[in-house]
C-alpha cells in the first residue's frame, strides 16, 4: 500500500533553554501537495524545518516518513530531501558550476548544471566566482539546486526573499513541476502564493512565542 | 566510488580548491612560522651553540601557534555561509567529509610547514644530522595538531570571539605532541636512536585519525545549530 | 603516638619550616571555607531574588495588562 | 529492570529534598573529619628525617591532588550521562563541578609550590606531578570558559561536556607523557614523598585527610548544586512554595 503521506509529524515538542519554541504541532505532508508554514517571525518556523530536516534534535514527538520512524529509515529519507535555507549556501570564492557539484556529489540527480543554470537565467556565469554575483543572482544560483536533484521533499526557508517578479515565478513553476512530478513542498513565507493545492498550517497555536 | 569515499574526496577536493582560490592566505602560517623564528637569535641570543640548544624546542613551539592561528577558519566560513547546514543533513556518514576537511587543512598549513622547516633549522644552526627526524616528526606532528585543533574549532564555531578560546581549549591537548616532537630532535641531536619518540608521534596521530573526526561529528551535530 | 612539639611557640616555629607551613594551611582553609560559604550566601541571594520576581510578577497581574 | 529509580533520581526537586535532610550530618562529618585529621597531621605525626616539618604540607597537597583529578573525572562523567539521557541535573553537577575542581587543582599546585621552596629552594620546579597538575588546570579553565562562552545554556552544556571527555581521553596521555619527560630531564632531584612508602604514624593521618577532603567536596558540590536548581527550576511551583515558605520564616524571625 504505498502511503500518500509523505511526511506525518505528531506532538513534535522543541525547547530551548526550557523555553518551548514548538509545542506539541501535528501535521502532515502527502504527495503532489504544498504546505505553507505562516507565523509571525519568532514563532519557530525556521526551527520547524531544521527539525524535519533532522539538524535539529526534538524534545519529543515524532516524525514519520512513509509511515516509517525517521531513524529507522535515516539514510533513504536524507537522500530524498533538500532544504534551502536564508543562507544560500555559497562558497563566494568558487564558481557557480562548482558550487553546485557539491549537491550533485550528494544526491544525485537527473538535470545537468549547465541546464540548471540556463533555465535559471544564469547561461553564461557557469564559471564565474559567485562574489562577482548580485546577491539575486546568487539567489538564483541556489534555486538551481531545486533543478539538479531529483529530491521528492523540498524544504523551502523563504525561497522568495530577494527575488526579482520573474524570479518569485521561475520559484512557482519549479513548485507546479515538481507537485505534479510526484513531490512534495514545505515552505516558509510571508507574500501569498498565486497557487492551487496550497494547504496553510499555522505555527502561532502552538507555540508561546506569539501574543502581542 | 564506494559510499563513504564519496563523502571524503567531495569536501577534500572542495577544501583544497578553496585554499587554491586564496593562494595568498596560504603562506600565512609559513611567513609566522619564519617570522617567529627569527623572534628567538634577536630575544635571547645569537650565538650559535645555545641556538643549537633551544631550536627542538622552538621550532615545534612555533608549528604549534602557527597550526592554531589557521585553525579557526576551519568551520567558521561554512557556518557563517550556510553549507556546514547542508553538510549535517547530507545523506552520508558526516565523518568522512570531515576527516576530508581535516586532511585539506594539514596540507594547507601543516605539509608546507614541514617543508619549510630546514629553513628554520639552517637559522637556528640545527646540526645536519637533525633536519631528517625533524621533518619526519614535524609531518606527523603537524597531523595530530591539525585534528586536535579541529575539535576545538567546532566546538568555537558559533561563537564570535572564539579564536581566543579555541586555543584556550586546545592548547592542554598539544602538551604530549610537543614533548614527544621535540623528543625525537634532542635524540637525533645527541646521537641517539629517534626512531622511539617518532613511532609515539606515530601512534598518537593515528588515535587522532580514528577518534577526533567522530568527536568533531558529534560536537557539530550538537552545538551548531542553536 | 604524642604531640611533637614542647609549646605552642615551637608549633608556630615548626623548626624554621614554620611559616611555609602554615602558609599552606591558611591558604587552604581559606580556600575550602570560601568553596562553602560562597554556595550559602548565593542560595539566600537566589531565594530573594525569586521573591522579589514573584512580587513584580503578582504586581503586573493585578494591574491587569499581560506583558510578554 | 525498571529504569524509574534512575530517573526519580535525576529529578532536580528529589535531588533538593533529599540533600536537605542530609545536609547538616554531611557538614558536621566533613567538620569532624578535617579538624581531627589536621590536627593529627601537624601536631601529632613525627617529623620527616630529611625533610624535617615542611614535609606536613603533604597533609594538605596530597588530597587536593586526589581530589583535583577525581574531581574531572566525576566531572566529565556528569557531562556524558547529561549527554547520553539528556539529564538536566547532570548537566548541573557538571557545572559546579568545575569551579570547585579547579580551585582545588590550585590548592595542590599552590601547597605543591610552598613546599618546594624549603625543599627545592625554589618555588616552581617542573617536576613531574606538578607540571601535570598545571595542565590539568588549564584543561578546567578550557572548560570553564566554554561553559561561561554560550548565551544558549544547552549549546554551553553540551559543549563543556564533549571538552570534558575529551579532556578525560588526553589525562593519561598528559600523565604519562609528562612523567616520561620528567624523568629525561632531571632523574636524579627526589620526587615528593610518595604516600605508601611512608611511615604508618605519617600515613595514617593522610588517610584521614584525604578521606575528609572526599566528604568536604561532596558537601561544596551538594550545596553548589542546589543553589543553581533553585536558579534553573525558578518558575517551578515547588520552588514558589519554598520562597514564600523561607519568606515567612524572615517575617516571623523578625
Amino acid at each position: 500500500m504505498v502511503n500518500s503521506s509523505l511526511l506525518t509529524v505528531n506532538d513534535l515538542r522543541f525547547e530551548r533553554d526550557d523555553i518551548p519554541v514548538i509545542n506539541g504541532a501535528c501535521l502532515t505532508l502527502n504527495v503532489g501537495e504544498i504546505l505553507q508554514i505562516e507565523g509571525p517571525n519568532g514563532s519557530g518556523k525556521t526551527t520547524l524545518l531544521r527539525i524535519l530536516t533532522t539538524a535539529l534534535q526534538p524534545s519529543g514527538g515524532e516524525i514519520l516518513y512513509r509511515g516509517q520512524i525517521l531513524s529507522e529509515c535515516r539514510f533513504d529519507y536524507l537522500s530524498n530531501i533538500l532544504f534551502l535555507g536564508h543562507q544560500s549556501a555559497l562558497k563566494l570564492t568558487l564558481t557557480a558550476e562548482e558550487n553546485l557539484s557539491w549537491t550533485t556529489s550528494e544526491l544525485p540527480g537527473s538535470v545537468s548544471i549547465m541546464e540548471a543554470l540556463e533555465q535559471v537565467g544564469l547561461r553564461g556565469y557557469s564559471d564565474v566566482p559567485c562574489h562577482k554575483l548580485s546577491e539575486g543572482q546568487q539567489r538564483r544560483v541556489a534555486l538551481a539546486r531545486l533543478l539538479v536533484t531529483n529530491a521528492e521533499v523540498w524544504f523551502l526557508d523563504e525561497p522568495f526573499s530577494a527575488l526579482d517578479k520573474q524570479g518569485v515565478q521561475f520559484v512557482e513553476q519549479c513548485m507546479e513541476r515538481h507537485i505534479k512530478g510526484g513531490g512534495a513542498v514545505m515552505l516558509t513565507t510571508h507574500q501569498p502564493i498565486g497557487m492551487e493545492p496550497v494547504r496553510r498550517y499555522s505555527l502561532v497555536g502552538s507555540s508561546v512565542g506569539g501574543g502581542f | 566510488m564506494p559510499e563513504s569515499n564519496r563523502g571524503f574526496s567531495a569536501y577534500f577536493r572542495r577544501d583544497l580548491l578553496l585554499a587554491y582560490r586564496r593562494r595568498g592566505e596560504v603562506a600565512s602560517p609559513i611567513i609566522f612560522f619564519v617570522m617567529v623564528a627569527t623572534l628567538i637569535p634577536l630575544g635571547i641570543t645569537p650565538e650559535a651553540d645555545s641556538l643549537k640548544e633551544l631550536a627542538p624546542g622552538t621550532i615545534w613551539v612555533m608549528a604549534l601557534l602557527a597550526t592554531l592561528l589557521s585553525a579557526e577558519g576551519l568551520f567558521v566560513s561554512d557556518y557563517k555561509d550556510g553549507s556546514l547546514e547542508q553538510l549535517l543533513i547530507s545523506p552520508n556518514m558526516l565523518v568522512m567529509p570531515i576527516f576530508g576537511k581535516v586532511t585539506a587543512h594539514w596540507i594547507t598549513t601543516g605539509l608546507p610547514l614541514t617543508l619549510a622547516s630546514p629553513l628554520i633549522g639552517l637559522m637556528l644552526s640545527l646540526p645536519s644530522v637533525a633536519y631528517l627526524p625533524m621533518m619526519a616528526g614535524l609531518a606527523l606532528g603537524t597531523g595530530c595538531l591539525s585534528f586536535l585543533a579541529a575539535i576545538g574549532a567546532a566546538l568555537t564555531v558559533s561563537l564570535q570571539k572564539g579564536s581566543l578560546l579555541l586555543t584556550l581549549i586546545v592548547m592542554p591537548l598539544y602538551m604530549p605532541i610537543i614533548i614527544f616532537g621535540s623528543a625525537v630532535m634532542q635524540y637525533s641531536i645527541d646521537g641517539m636512536a629517534w626512531s622511539g619518540p617518532l613511532a609515539i608521534l606515530g601512534a598518537m596521530l593515528a588515535v587522532a585519525i580514528a577518534l577526533c573526526p567522530l568527536a568533531i561529528a558529534a560536537v557539530l551535530r550538537l552545538i551548531t545549530i542553536n | 603516638m604524642n604531640f611533637q612539639f614542647q609549646d605552642l611557640n615551637e608549633m608556630l616555629l615548626m623548626g624554621g619550616h614554620g611559616v611555609y607551613v602554615w602558609a599552606a594551611v591558611l591558604v587552604s582553609l581559606g580556600t575550602l571555607i570560601w568553596l562553602v560559604v560562597s554556595p550559602i550566601l548565593q542560595h539566600k541571594q537566589t531565594l530573594k531574588e525569586i521573591g522579589l520576581n514573584l512580587t513584580r510578577e503578582e504586581l503586573r497581574n493585578q494591574s491587569g495588562n499581560k506583558d510578554i | 529492570m525498571n529504569w524509574t529509580w534512575f530517573y526519580r533520581m535525576g529529578s532536580p526537586l528529589w535531588f533538593y529534598q533529599s540533600t536537605s535532610r542530609w545536609l547538616p550530618l554531611l557538614s558536621l562529618v566533613t567538620l569532624v573529619l578535617l579538624v581531627a585529621g589536621l590536627a593529627w597531621g601537624l601536631g601529632f605525626a613525627p617529623e620527616d628525617a630529611k625533610q624535617g616539618n615542611s614535609f606536613r604540607i603533604i597533609y594538605l597537597h596530597v588530597p587536593a591532588s586526589f581530589l583535583a583529578l577525581a574531581g574531572y573525572f566525576l566531572m566529565a562523567t556528569a557531562g556524558a550521562i547529561g549527554l547520553i539521557w539528556k539529564m538536566k541535573l547532570s548537566y548541573i553537577v557538571m557545572k559546579c563541578a568545575a569551579p570547585i575542581g579547579a580551585a582545588l587543582t590550585f590548592l595542590a599546585l599552590f601547597t605543591g609550590a610552598v613546599w618546594g621552596k624549603p625543599t627545592w629552594g625554589s618555588y616552581w620546579v617542573w617536576d613531574a606531578r606538578i607540571t601535570s597538575m598545571l595542565i590539568l588546570l588549564f584543561l578546567y579553565f578550557g572548560v570553564l570558559a566554554l561553559q561561561y562562552a554560550f548565551h544558549n545554556q544547552e549549546a554551553g552544556n553540551k559543549a563543556s561536556a564533549v571538552l570534558a571527555l575529551v579532556g578525560t581521553v588526553n589525562i593519561p596521555i598528559i600523565y604519562k607523557s609528562v612523567d616520561w619527560w620528567f624523568t629525561l630531564h632531571q632523574p636524579s632531584t627526589i620526587k615528593l614523598t610518595s604516600a605508601p612508602s611512608m611511615h604508618p604514624d605519617m600515613f595514617q593521618p593522610l588517610l584521614v585527610m584525604i578521606l575528609a577532603f572526599y566528604f568536604f567536596y561532596a558537601l561544596a558540590l551538594i550545596l553548589a548544586v542546589r543553589v543553581e536548581i533553585l536558579k534553573r527550576e525558578s518558575k517551578t511551583t515547588w520552588v514558589r512554595e519554598l520562597v514564600e515558605q523561607a519568606s515567612r520564616q524572615k517575617i516571623g524571625a523578625k
